[in-house]
Parts: structure tokens; C-alpha cells; sequence
């Protein structure tokens, strides 16, 4: 069991949602979940630090909110499609989301989609891609 | 008695959803894709199934980590579409088959299948967008659908091995049902596709076609594949592809392929599209 | 390593919590009811679990129809006493073990039970009455709890079968878990007793003392009980016992029987309770 | 599976609460749950007809609530856990609701379960009982 979570840790990029980071992300991600409601958006739009204050969650988890630092919500247990409701409340796409997460602009990032994605090789295992 | 005539698989992407919504599906970035749904649409309406069994993932809608099933079976009369941030999909209520769905629970769970229940869930893109891909934008759903959400987010899902299982154990199931429908089971979800962190996009053409290979040529292989491999080789959400396992457990070992449809990108996802026949 | 040290079996009727709560157990009609638990309290001071494994049934408290596991482990820091209706138990609030339950949880779904992950959960008689059984009335309970709900109350409960199969793989879960903790596992619930319809009242001596026998002579004959055959046999509320199956299989095949305690009535209900030790 | 659901049939004086019986008690139930919360009880007893009006269930139901007819109440798909917060909302002992669904006393009820509770001797099947 140790051996099944610790295999994923040798994908390069890539946070596996695990019960560590569930209970890490806990509240970060309810407070995401609260994004589902219209006022709710409304509220958080209107005064960001006030609205996540509401949430017991951490400074370093608030900060990565308000810097929209995705990666870095992930490493304090965020999940993705938790973290979309985010995205979704600022209205971006999906693919701005993963360019942000994969540090090029938009543009680049969808010139890589259509040109059929990122490719696997070299991104298989930390150790292929180093 | 009612009977599971067909398996259709197909990718759930968002975007699909909101191209349709917002009628942009003849533009050039999506035109390739929806026509890739063309034979689809005039074979399901031909086949006019009864109800369909639709496994798919919630995606943090219905259910937060408050409350993680690893499986759940909507039993209600209706599911409404969920507002995933940017208010509900304007499509048409989901109608269940309550009947039908509790006759599932209950075989499933006396199999030792440990079912959740479910009796009140709004339902997702995973659901909605497969429904308006093989059904386009009616104001009515054409049949009855039962919603059978699968845990993906939180680790770990099942294993490929417990999907199938599930999938002959639904198939058991309908086939003890005394009505006399046209059943269909729809996997959804994937195909190679990860959306967070700096390995964002991957996509892996190999692997997709393999696996839609190994539907028809030998599905045993696929439920042995460990989810390591899924996210190593398929990304991160490419883990969806075991709810693909649940629908092919379903149908007949010679289930026969009748389409495929395979296409990069939409989105950020490997969308494919496999319809399999019952003999 | 962590390890299962004992298993301990104990209806969990209302009336006695309500019984302990205002203060009555030294009345006639209580008090055998709270001396045969005498021993127990002693034994379980000696003991000292660091972790109790609590398997039980929710009435209705945090399960409504709307969602019905049918395994649901709290992996939450920390559990309040439900409001059943006439307002919440002045009992300690329950601390859970999320990183034991997590990994029971990941553990057993990776063996193929399909659990549901509870993170926020009330926990209502089923739960608390068992505690306050063995420990008394203190500040604070003395061991850290891991609530796993059954579900017992929505046909069709899981089989005798499947609990103790599930039972196997929560023994092999916390054998697999470093820290060096002393667990224990109780099963409550049952034993014969109908609350509802004209039978209301029902009482079999000698269905529970066979199943009592059972547990340490053959419990793998109990789990072949069918469900028709507890509520035939021990009311249609007797079917609890399914849970007790659930804490004999994560015990070894040679447990022993230390203590056995059986009175009626504690109002509706046949009062059964036992206590097996690993060698 | 329909022999499964058909064995319970032949047990006397029992509703097994299964997928028909849940289905149809689902409003029911779902009223019965909204005792838990102190305010809603307060509501409910200060105007029973009209608090139970919130909830879609049969008229039928509605008058078994308002009658307290537990026995039909099972039959119209309650399930005794939901049912027992009715009771505890009018400060009932769960001894005095299973009295009144077996149609005796409470002290009648109550010296049976003394004396060892009610016999299976009798009760086991439809057709042993006649
Ligand atoms: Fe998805
Ligand atoms: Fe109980």
C-alpha cells in the first residue's frame, strides 16, 4: 500500500489526489465547492480576502487563491476540478487553467493541443525526464 | 425480460458541452469533432433504446469530500443539470428509470457490490455532455436514464478488475428484470488527458488506440492495467478510462465493434468514441 | 504494526443511553442491565485500545433516503453527537483516527469493497451507546474512534457473506498500518428485536444464545444466514446483527470467547454482549 | 431477486422497508427527518396540518401523521428510524409507539417484554400463525 502511493511520485508534474492531500486540500476545497452558487461568486468577487477568511484554511492556501497560483494550490491539496470552480468564477477556460499550470501563454498551449498534445515521451517517469 | 443490446464509450470534456450550448459546433476548432458523432446519432435513434445505464464521474458537483462514494446508483425519478460555476447547462432534466434502478441496486448489492443509494443528485458534464453528443439538443431526453457515478477524483477509484465486475453484475441484473427494454450502458470519461500541473496536456495517441483495440480484442487485459499506468500513460484524468471497464463488463465476451471515432484535441482531452453491439 | 488486540459485541439501544444520561441506571428495571457490563468496563480500563474500530448502523440520523451508503467509514478528525430528535446525547464529542481510517479506507478499496469516504458525519445511538457501555460517563473518551456505518435500515442490507469478508480486509488493512497501535473492532447492534408492526416485541433466546455460540464455534455458519432468517428469527430489527459478522472477520479463526453477558429487555430490544480476545 | 423480495411476505405483523416501500414513503420519511432540527418540531407541533402541507406526500399519509397511526404509516412507507422522530417530537418512549402498533397497552407492552418479550413461537410465518 505504501508502494501503491509511492509509485505515482515518480510521474514527473503531477499531483495524485491522495488521502494526504484530501485532507491537506480539505477546506481549500470546500471553499471552492462554495463557488457553485451564484451569490456565493458574487460575495467572493465582490472582497476575495474577506470572503476567504470564512474558510479555516491556511495563509499560504488563501495567498494561492488570490495569486490564482494554481500549482501551488495543488501542492497544499487542492483538487483540480475543485479548483475549475475558481476558474469558472473568473470565467476562464479550462486550457488558460493548463497553460497557467504549465507556464506558457494560452496561445502556445493551444498551438501544443492541436498539434496533438503534449507527447508522453520523456514525461513518463522523473528519472526519463532528466 | 430486458436485455443490454449495446456499450457506447465515449470522453466527457466540458468544452464539448459549452461549444454545443453556445451553437459554435460548425466552427472549424469543433466541426471535426461533433461530425465524428454524425453515424452515432442516426444509429442510436434507429436502435431507440428504452434507458440507458450511464456510468460517469461526478466532477466535485454532487458530492464534495464531505461524502465520497466509490459507487452510486441514482434511483430518483429525476436529476437535474448541476451548476458547476458557471450557472446550469441549459438542457433538459435527466428522467430515471427508478424501477429499473432499484431492481440494479438491489441485485447488485445481494452480489456484494457495495452500492450507494442515491435518491437526490444533480448531474454533471460527465452526464449531460455524452447525452447531447448522441443525442443533440432535443427538448426531451429520447429514454430514461440511470445515473451510476463513479468515484475518480479521490484516491483511490476502483480497480479496473472491480469495474468489470460491477459491469457483469449489471448485466445480470437487467437480464432479471421482467420488462421487456431496450437497455444501453454508456462508459464515459477519458480518453488520455491530465488538467493540472506542468504536465498538463498530455495526450497519448498510442495508448488511447490500444485500449480501444483491447475492447473488443481482449478486455480482460485492460482491467489488469494498475492506475499508475493509467496516470502515467494516459495522464492524470486518464484515469476515467475504468468506467469504460463497467460498461464493456456489461456486454457479451463477443461483443462486436461497430464504430470509432478518435480525435485530438478537444480542450485539453483525447476525445474517443467507440459504440460496441450485443450479438 | 498495528494490531487487532479484541473484538467486542453490544447492542446499542437508545433507551439506555437515555437511561445513563439522566441518571437512572441504579433503578430495578437498569440496573442488571448496566452490572453486566461491569466486567467489561474493568477489562477495557486494562486493555487500553489506542483505536476502536466502531462498526455500526445510522437510524436515520446522518443518512437520510437521499443518500444510503452501504459501508461508510469516518475518516474525520472529530464526530458530534446527532440530534435524533429530542436533542443531541451530553456525551463527549467523538475523535476520530483519519490517518488509520484513510488508510483502511484505501486499503479495503484497493481489496474491492466499495466504501463511501465520510468526512463530515453526526453520529447517532448506534454509535454512542456502545461507548458509554464500556466507558462510562468520562470528560472525554479515552480512545480515538473510527465510526464505519453499515446499512441496515434500506432492504437490501449487505450479506452475512460480505461483512465478514469485509471484516478480513480491515484485519489486513490495520496489520498493514506502521504505527504500533493496539485496535480493537466492535460490532453492535441486535441482538433479537422488532420496533415496528403488530410483532413489535419480538424476543428469541434461543436464536441469539445460538449465535452468541456461534461466534467463537463456527462463526463462517453465521455468515451463511440469509437475511429472510434474522428477521424471521430475531425481528426485523435482529438483521443488526449482520454487523457483528463484520467484527468476527477481523478477528483470528482462534479469537476467544473471554465474557458473555445477556438480558432482557432493555425496552424493545434483547441485550447481548461478548468479548473476544486474539491470542 | 423477486424471491428474495417475496420470502419477507410470508413473516406476519413486519413491513421489510424495501426499494417499493422506500419509494413510496419517500416524502414521508423526508418530513420525519426534518424533526431533527429543534426549530422545524416547534413548527410542527404549533400547526401540525399546515407544517405537514410543505412536504408532498398523499393525503393519506397526512393523515396518518395526524392520527399518529404508525401501523399505516408503515404500510404508506414509513420506515420505523424515520417514524421514531414523530414520536420523540411528541415525547413518546419508543416502549409506547410499539404498544400502540401491536394494539396494547403500554403497560400491557411493557410487562410482555418483562417476562421475556413476545414469543417467535407462532410468529414466524404467515401460515404457522393461522
Ligand atoms: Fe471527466
Ligand atoms: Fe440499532
Amino acid at each position: 500500500m505504501t508502494d501503491y502511493n509511492e509509485a505515482f511520485k515518480d510521474i514527473p508534474g503531477t499531483v495524485v489526489f491522495d488521502a494526504t492531500q484530501s485532507r491537506l486540500g480539505f477546506h481549500l476545497n470546500q471553499f471552492c465547492m462554495s463557488l457553485m452558487k451564484a451569490a456565493n461568486r458574487a460575495e467572493f468577487k465582490a472582497d476575495e480576502a474577506a470572503y476567504l477568511k470564512k474558510f479555516p484554511m491556511s495563509e499560504g492556501q488563501r495567498q494561492a487563491v488570490l495569486a490564482r497560483d494554481y500549482n501551488r494550490m495543488l501542492a497544499l491539496g487542492g483538487n483540480i476540478y475543485f479548483l475549475a470552480k475558481i476558474g469558472a468564477t473568473d470565467g476562464h477556460s479550462f486550457q488558460l487553467l493548463a497553460s497557467k499550470m504549465s507556464s506558457v501563454s494560452e496561445e502556445a498551449y493551444r498551438a501544443m493541443m492541436i498539434a496533438g498534445g503534449r507527447s508522453v515521451e520523456g514525461n513518463r517517469s522523473k528519472s526519463e525526464g532528466k | 425480460m430486458a436485455r443490454i443490446i449495446a456499450g457506447v464509450a465515449t470522453s466527457h470534456v466540458p468544452a464539448i458541452g459549452v461549444a454545443l450550448d453556445q451553437g459554435r459546433t460548425q466552427e472549424p476548432y469543433w466541426q471535426p469533432l461533433f461530425a465524428g458523432y454524425e453515424f452515432s446519432k442516426r444509429w442510436i435513434a434507429e436502435q431507440k433504446p428504452d434507458v440507458v445505464i450511464l456510468v460517469y464521474n461526478d466532477h466535485a458537483s454532487a458530492f464534495s469530500l464531505e461524502l465520497i462514494p466509490t459507487f452510486a446508483i441514482g434511483c430518483a425519478e429525476s436529476f437535474a443539470p448541476a451548476d458547476e460555476g458557471w450557472g446550469p447547462r441549459q438542457v433538459p432534466v435527466v428522467e430515471g428509470h427508478p424501477e429499473l434502478a432499484w431492481h440494479i441496486a438491489q441485485s447488485t448489492i445481494l452480489d456484494e457490490f457495495d452500492m450507494t443509494i442515491v435518491n437526490r443528485m444533480d448531474v454533471d458534464h460527465g452526464l449531460t455532455v455524452p447525452l447531447s453528443l448522441m443525442f443533440g439538443q432535443p427538448d426531451r431526453w429520447p429514454c430514461k436514464i440511470i445515473p451510476l457515478a463513479v468515484n475518480v477524483v479521490q484516491y483511490p477509484p476502483p480497480t479496473g478488475n472491480r469495474c468489470w465486475n460491477l459491469g457483469r453484475a449489471i448485466r445480470k441484473a437487467v437480464e432479471s428484470f421482467d420488462p421487456d427494454l431496450k437497455v444501453m450502458i454508456w462508459g464515459t470519461g477519458g480518453m488520455s488527458h491530465q488538467l493540472q500541473g506542468p504536465r498538463a496536456g498530455l495526450i497519448n495517441r498510442e495508448f488511447d488506440t490500444a485500449f480501444l483495440d483491447g475492447l473488443t480484442r481482449d478486455p480482460l487485459a485492460l482491467t489488469r492495467i494498475p492506475h499508475v499506468d493509467y496516470v502515467r500513460e494516459a495522464g492524470s484524468e486518464g484515469i476515467e478510462l475504468v468506467m469504460w471497464l463497467i460498461m464493456r463488463g456489461a456486454l457479451a465476451a463477443d461483443a462486436k465493434e461497430i464504430y470509432r471515432f478518435y480525435h485530438v484535441p478537444a480542450s485539453n482531452t483525447a476525445v474517443g468514441h467507440i459504440i460496441l453491439e450485443n450479438p
